[in-house]
């Protein structure tokens, strides 16, 4: 198995959902709300995936805009679930980093007064794993 | 005698000869599809272009109607095979002869329609009626008599 | 014409034919009649000149019924009407002894009468052998015309002196198309639609349905001619039917279109002088541009181009709208 | 007189709401015939009909008219109610004032108005119309299928099966058609001549089924019930009674291995002798000689065939042997075949022999093909590890120059058939699908297609292949879009598969214009109704079966045939048909004997008799025409043809349709 392959096992892993089964039907692009900041689109995550262009993926701006609001995950026919699937790419760049992607002290540096508590809650939660 | 503002009334009588195949169920189809043409348009069954003798077309401008139109299968399609063939020949020489003579061009017409054209079949009715109004009512071969 | 009458003489003496069919003296000279000849003195009155335009192969239909063979003496384009009855069945060519006689245009009075002449009492130089000018000896006086002025229209759009069916040909003819077929059909076909129209109801309004046209014509040779039948007809009644009086010149020439062999015989017997070929000649300039050239009786096994096609042929609204201008 | 009933239909409101139903019926009840007329809600139905009934015998009623719908619905349904009261059921005339009259015209008054025209017309017809009596024909008890492929055998088998006999007429040395070059068969993967060869072979054994390979239809005449057919067996060059199918001929031509003779079963991936069997299950078992390649034929010289056959079955003196067999129903099932793919210079199928078409590719991975089942490139024999398929190459393609306007219907199965067999065998092989759309409607065929995806990671890219060029390096260069991403692709590939679009079997088009069938644009032959009567040509007697129709796949040409066999059974059934009596008649006092008619008329129902007529009381022999009214099928170009008017045709003669013409115009 290539070093490709392993990274696209891992992400199937750590999704939990085959890419291969999507049918480009465009839903989840359909329903997602960061749709205008998004340069690849919720439907192209899969066919990413499935070539191995995860080094595009990983630099686009999608990748991060994803707000994991779960519409895509919620109404995929075919169970892809494409926000699992950009989760599960972040969460492999956050692991080639090393374990800690954010410090607690770097918090207050990043607190705006129109950041939600519960998304700090979770990026702990997700990057600190 | 063409149109003017006075007989802006005139509703023209038109005969149209279906062969049973093609137009005749495009013009039920027209029907069940509710695309509306003129009243002026009165359909005759024939089974086949092909049956449709030059008589009966002159018969038709001889006793007042203001135009006749011929619908058949396209060519190709006929149910008989070669029946509008031999109605497209003999159409298109008598059309050049009523023209010769002096009727306006457009009194007549054929066209082809197949059972599934319901929308042209009302589109060729509504544009004959029209071009039937702008010619105003058929005089010359109602008269082109040989004794005055 | 002495040696057509030998030959003529000689056919039925030998027992080839039966009887012959010619033209006989007429009671004034300019109007010969067809004729049947048997016995040697019938030939007495044989003529043979320039005023012989009557076109005999139609009397073959009934001819050739006969007992034993009868002999036709055809003109060149007189051939033409005869493989046409040929090609519908109507002759039987069997009982047909076909003399071709030779022609050098055939003539037409009512060119003298416009010329003012008048009193004719006898007339020289139409002999099928002549060449020189025409004479006329009135009580006028001589009066002279060249052959050719006074020749038939038909003449001058000769098909050519070719007969296309024949047994035997005795006589020489000589050319005499100086004019185009066609000239007199785009000549109306430039007019406008109302002064064509004008036109025909001028002509036309002069028909007295006196049915010559009809009966001379040898492609209205049915044995029963739809004015005379009433099935056309909703009601069952006589033929004096408003519709057939109107529509018969368009009908009676849409029943010879793609038969008519264009021989003038109806505008030659027309009393009111109208000129019915224009009809005919217009379905031929048709039939040619629409269809490919096509001479009724040139060919016997020739398919009539009305009951032929071909998948891509004109449409019928292609075929109006092309001579105007 | 007649004494004429009229019925005016309410059609619920579909009439009565734009017609004034009562005032037509005020308005036609004093026209010429007319004794009785009423209204009613709907006429069609059991109370109507009855209503009918009743009036017929009430009035004694010689002719109807019924206003209502279209004659095309229920024309049949009112004739067979005047029959049902005694009235010939031809002495109808439906005025149809629904379809034409209140569904088209809002204005009420105009609507009444020209239904009473129409009315009128129809009453004026009925007054001249004549009681006719339906004529019969016998049924020859025996059917003919051109084709012998699945469809054809199919069909045959089920016919056969019922009792009556069949012939199949195949212009190939074998039946077998296209299915027996197939490798396996999608969805189920089962191998085709695994399950084509028994089928085969029960054709060959059946006791109702003659088999005519290597033979054409020739000339087709006759009608429903009673074709006449001349079948053209062409010489085989080998007396089948006598060849024992043992292939020693085909082994030893020496053209062989040197003839440069493509194989056309094969496609032309390998050569094959001058006589030969087209593939080992051929049936019949029978070579034939390639006369124009044989080297006997070209030269004179050579002969082995006929020196080694040990059953001295080899006859160089054969002839082409014309059989005249007759038949009541045929079948037309000649299949199809793929396009030419010269127009298509772009996939480069002429340049590289490593592109090659879906059939080629079934060649190549059958275990009888010229590989053996092993998939290689022809170039260099070579496996190919990374393949391209692409779609619709000339399906969808509106350019009549280049392609057909219609899907092909198989290619994205068969696709994702070939697909997975190559992952199957050869794991590591890339495979790419380049589609437009991947249709697969049809039971487990979309789970199929998912499973090439899914399991099997074939790559589908939405998008056209813009060009294949071949490279240098002997790969192919092949520039497409993916239109998901929005991206140019260039990739390169070992092999480039063209799904070519499907078109009729060319042969089909002479077939149709013998049996006056007819056929749309693109060659398929039409059905009588799209939906209600789809394996049955709109010329009686002569059914579809197959690709002939249309694309369709194996399970579906199966089904065709045998709802095309059920039809040809229900003809066969009957001991007689009942000919429309609607037919040309020759007025024979009338009638000059021109053979006008005759040259027009479609069906050949025209002949010419000497026949002895009483004229005003003169007898004669005149040449008149003679209808044959088996034969006529009442087009009425004869009559339109006739110079005398001596033509006419029953149930819509001259005078019926004038009188039409002038009641519309009074």
């Amino acid at each position: 198995m290539t070093e490709l392959e392993k990274k696209i096992e891992l992400i199937k892993e750590i999704s939990g959902s085959d890419p291969y089964k999507c049918m480009r039907c465009g839903k989840c692009t359909a329903s997602c709300p960061a749709y205008s900041e998004m340069d690849i689109k919720p439907h192209q995550f899969a066919s990413y995936i499935i070539r191995g262009d995860l080094d595009e993926l990983v630099e686009s701006k999608a990748a991060w805009k994803c707000l994991g609001c779960f519409a895509c995950i919620e109404r995929c026919p075919r169970d892809v679930q494409p926000g699992k699937l950009v989760d599960a790419t972040r969460q492999i760049v956050a692991r080639q980093r090393g374990g800690d992607y954010l410090q607690p002290e770097e918090v207050p540096e990043l607190l705006t007064e129109d950041l939600p508590q519960q998304l700090l809650v979770s990026a702990f939660r997700r990057y600190r794993r | 005698m063409p149109m003017n503002e006075e007989n802006k009334e005139f509703r023209p009588l038109i005969v149209a000869f279906c062969c049973n195949w093609c137009s005749y169920a495009g013009a039920d189809l027209a029907g069940s599809s509710r695309l509306s043409y003129p009243a002026d348009v009165k359909i005759i069954r024939v089974p086949c272009s092909g049956r449709v003798n030059p008589m009966f077309i002159l018969r038709a401008f001889e006793r007042g109607a203001d135009g006749v139109i011929i619908c058949g299968c396209h060519p190709g399609d006929c149910h008989y095979s070669t029946g509008n063939y031999y109605a497209r020949r003999r159409m298109a020489l008598l059309f050049s002869m009523l023209e010769y003579i002096g009727v306006e061009n457009g009194r007549t017409r054929v066209e082809w329609c197949s059972a599934a054209e319901g929308a042209k079949f009302s589109k060729t009715m509504n544009e004959f009626c029209e071009k039937i109004k702008s010619l105003g009512e058929n005089v010359r071969l109602g008269d082109l008599r040989c004794k005055n | 014409m002495q040696e057509l009458i030998n030959r003529l003489k000689e056919l039925i003496a030998d027992g080839t034919v039966v009887r012959a069919i010619g033209w006989k003296k007429g009671d004034m000279p300019y109007n010969p009649e067809p004729a049947y000849f048997e016995k040697p003195e019938d030939f007495d009155n044989f003529v043979y000149d320039g005023f012989c335009g009557a076109n005999l192969s139609k009397m073959m239909i009934e001819a050739a019924k006969l007992e034993g063979k009868t002999a036709v003496c055809l003109k060149p384009c007189d051939t033409y009407s005869f493989n046409q009855l040929i090609r519908e069945h109507r002759v039987n060519r069997e009982n047909t002894y076909i003399i071709g006689v030779g022609c050098r245009g055939k003539l037409d009075i009512e060119k003298a009468r416009k010329e003012g002449i008048k009193g004719i009492k006898s007339i020289a130089g139409v002999d099928i052998e002549g060449d020189g000018d025409v004479t006329f000896d009135t009580i006028y006086g001589e009066k002279k015309m060249a052959y050719k002025d006074l020749m038939l229209d038909r003449c001058h759009v000769c098909k050519g002196k070719d007969h296309v069916i024949f047994d035997e040909v005795i006589g020489e003819s000589k050319d005499t198309a100086d004019a185009d077929r066609f000239e007199e059909v785009i000549k109306i076909e430039k007019m406008t639609p109302e002064e064509r129209f004008a036109f025909f109801k001028s002509e036309l309004s002069k028909c007295i349905r006196c049915n010559a046209c009809r009966n001379v014509c040898p492609a209205c040779s049915c044995r029963k001619c739809v004015f005379d039948n009433t099935k056309f007809d909703s009601q069952q009644k006589a033929n004096v039917d408003s519709f057939e009086e109107k529509m018969f010149h368009i009908i009676r020439a849409f029943h010879v279109a793609g038969r008519c062999t264009d021989c003038g015989e109806c505008s030659r017997v027309c009393p009111e002088g109208i000129p019915l070929h224009l009809f005919n000649r217009k379905f031929i300039k048709d039939i040619d541009t629409f269809y490919g050239e096509f001479q009724a009786g040139k060919d016997p096994e020739a398919q009539s181009p009305l009951t032929d096609f071909t998948f891509d042929d004109l449409e019928p609204k292609d075929a109006v709208g092309r001579g105007d201008k | 007189m007649q004494k004429i009933g009229v019925f005016v239909c309410h059609c619920g409101t579909n009439i009565a709401a734009t017609v004034d139903v009562k005032k037509v019926v005020e308005l036609v009840r004093y026209e010429p015939g007319v004794v009785f007329a009423d209204d009613y809600m709907y006429m069609c139905s059991e109370a109507g009909q009855e209503k009918i009934i009743e009036a017929i015998k009430e009035y004694k009623l010689t002719g109807l008219v019924i206003c209502s719908c279209s004659p095309r619905m229920h024309e049949k349904t009112f004739r067979a109610c005047a029959e049902k009261a005694g009235l010939n059921p031809y002495m109808v005339e439906v005025a149809n004032i629904r379809e034409q009259c209140s569904w088209i015209h809002k204005d009420k008054e105009e609507a009444t108005k020209k239904a009473v025209i129409l009315a009128r017309a129809a009453i004026a017809k009925v007054n001249l119309n004549t009681p006719l009596k339906e004529g019969e024909s016998p049924v020859t008890k025996r059917a003919l299928v051109i084709g012998g492929g699945i469809a054809g055998i199919q069909t045959a088998l089920d016919i056969a099966d019922a009792g009556y006999e069949v012939d199949i007429v195949e212009k190939e040395p074998s039946i077998g058609g296209r299915m027996s070059q197939f490798d396996k068969t999608f969805p189920t993967l089962d191998c085709a001549s695994c399950i084509l060869t028994p089928k085969m072979v029960e054709v060959n054994q059946h006791p109702n089924i003659t088999l005519y390979t290597y033979s054409e239809v020739e000339k087709v005449s006759g009608y429903v019930g009673n074709f006449d057919v001349d079948i053209r067996k062409k010489a085989r060059s080998v007396d089948a009674d006598k060849c024992t199918g043992c292939g020693e001929c085909s082994a030893k031509c020496p053209l062989g291995k040197i003839g440069n003779i493509p194989s056309e079963f094969d496609r032309g991936l390998r050569n094959r002798p001058a006589i030969y069997m087209p593939f080992a299950q051929a049936v019949p078992a029978v070579p034939v000689i390639d006369r124009a390649n044989c080297t006997y034929f070209k030269t004179g010289k050579c002969g082995v065939c006929a020196k080694i056959c040990p059953s001295k079955a080899v006859d160089y003196e054969q002839q082409d042997e014309i059989v005249t067999v007759k038949y009541g129903a045929i079948v037309v099932a000649t299949g199809f075949d793929i396009i030419n793919l010269d127009k298509f210079g772009e996939y480069a199928y002429n340049e590289s022999p490593d592109v090659i078409t879906s059939i080629e590719l079934e060649r190549l991975m059958n275990a009888a093909g010229p590989t053996g089942g092993h998939l290689e490139r022809m170039s260099d024999h070579k496996q190919p590890k990374d393949i391209v398929f692409i779609q619709c190459v000339g399906s969808r393609c509106d350019s009549e120059e280049k392609g057909k306007p219609y899907c092909s219907k198989v290619c994205c199965m068969y696709t994702a058939k070939h697909a997975m067999l190559i992952k199957d065998h050869w794991p590591d092989t890339n495979i790419t699908v380049f589609y437009i759309d991947v249709r697969t409607p049809g039971k487990n065929f979309d789970e199929f297609y998912r499973r090439a995806v899914e399991q099997y990671h074939v790559n589908y890219i939405k998008g056209q292949v813009g060009k294949v060029k071949p490279q240098p390096d002997g790969t192919l260069l092949v520039q497409a879009a993916d239109l998901l991403d929005g991206k140019q692709i260039n990739m390169k590939a070992d092999m480039v598969v063209l799904a070519a679009a499907i078109e009729p079997n060319p042969g089909v088009r002479k077939i149709a214009t013998m049996l006056t069938a007819s056929i749309d644009n693109n060659n398929f032959l039409t059905e009588a109704h799209a939906k209600l009567r789809p394996v049955e040509s709109p010329t009686a007697g002569i059914f579809l079966s197959g690709m002939a129709q249309g694309p369709k796949d194996i399970p579906e040409t199966v089904s065709q045939a045998g709802a095309a066999a059920v039809k040809v059974i229900g003809l066969l059934a009957k001991d007689h048909l009942k000919t429309n009596p609607c037919t040309a008649q020759c007025d024979t006092l009338l009638c000059n004997g021109c053979s006008t008619c005759a040259n027009v008329c479609p069906y050949g129902a025209i002949t010419y008799d000497d026949v002895q007529v009483m004229d005003h009381g003169l007898r004669e022999t005149r040449r008149v025409a003679q209808v044959n009214l088996a034969l006529c099928q009442g087009c009425g170009a004869c009559t339109s043809a006739c110079p005398s008017g001596a033509m006419d045709l029953q149930g819509f003669s001259n005078r019926q349709i004038t009188t039409e013409v002038d009641a519309i115009c009074r």
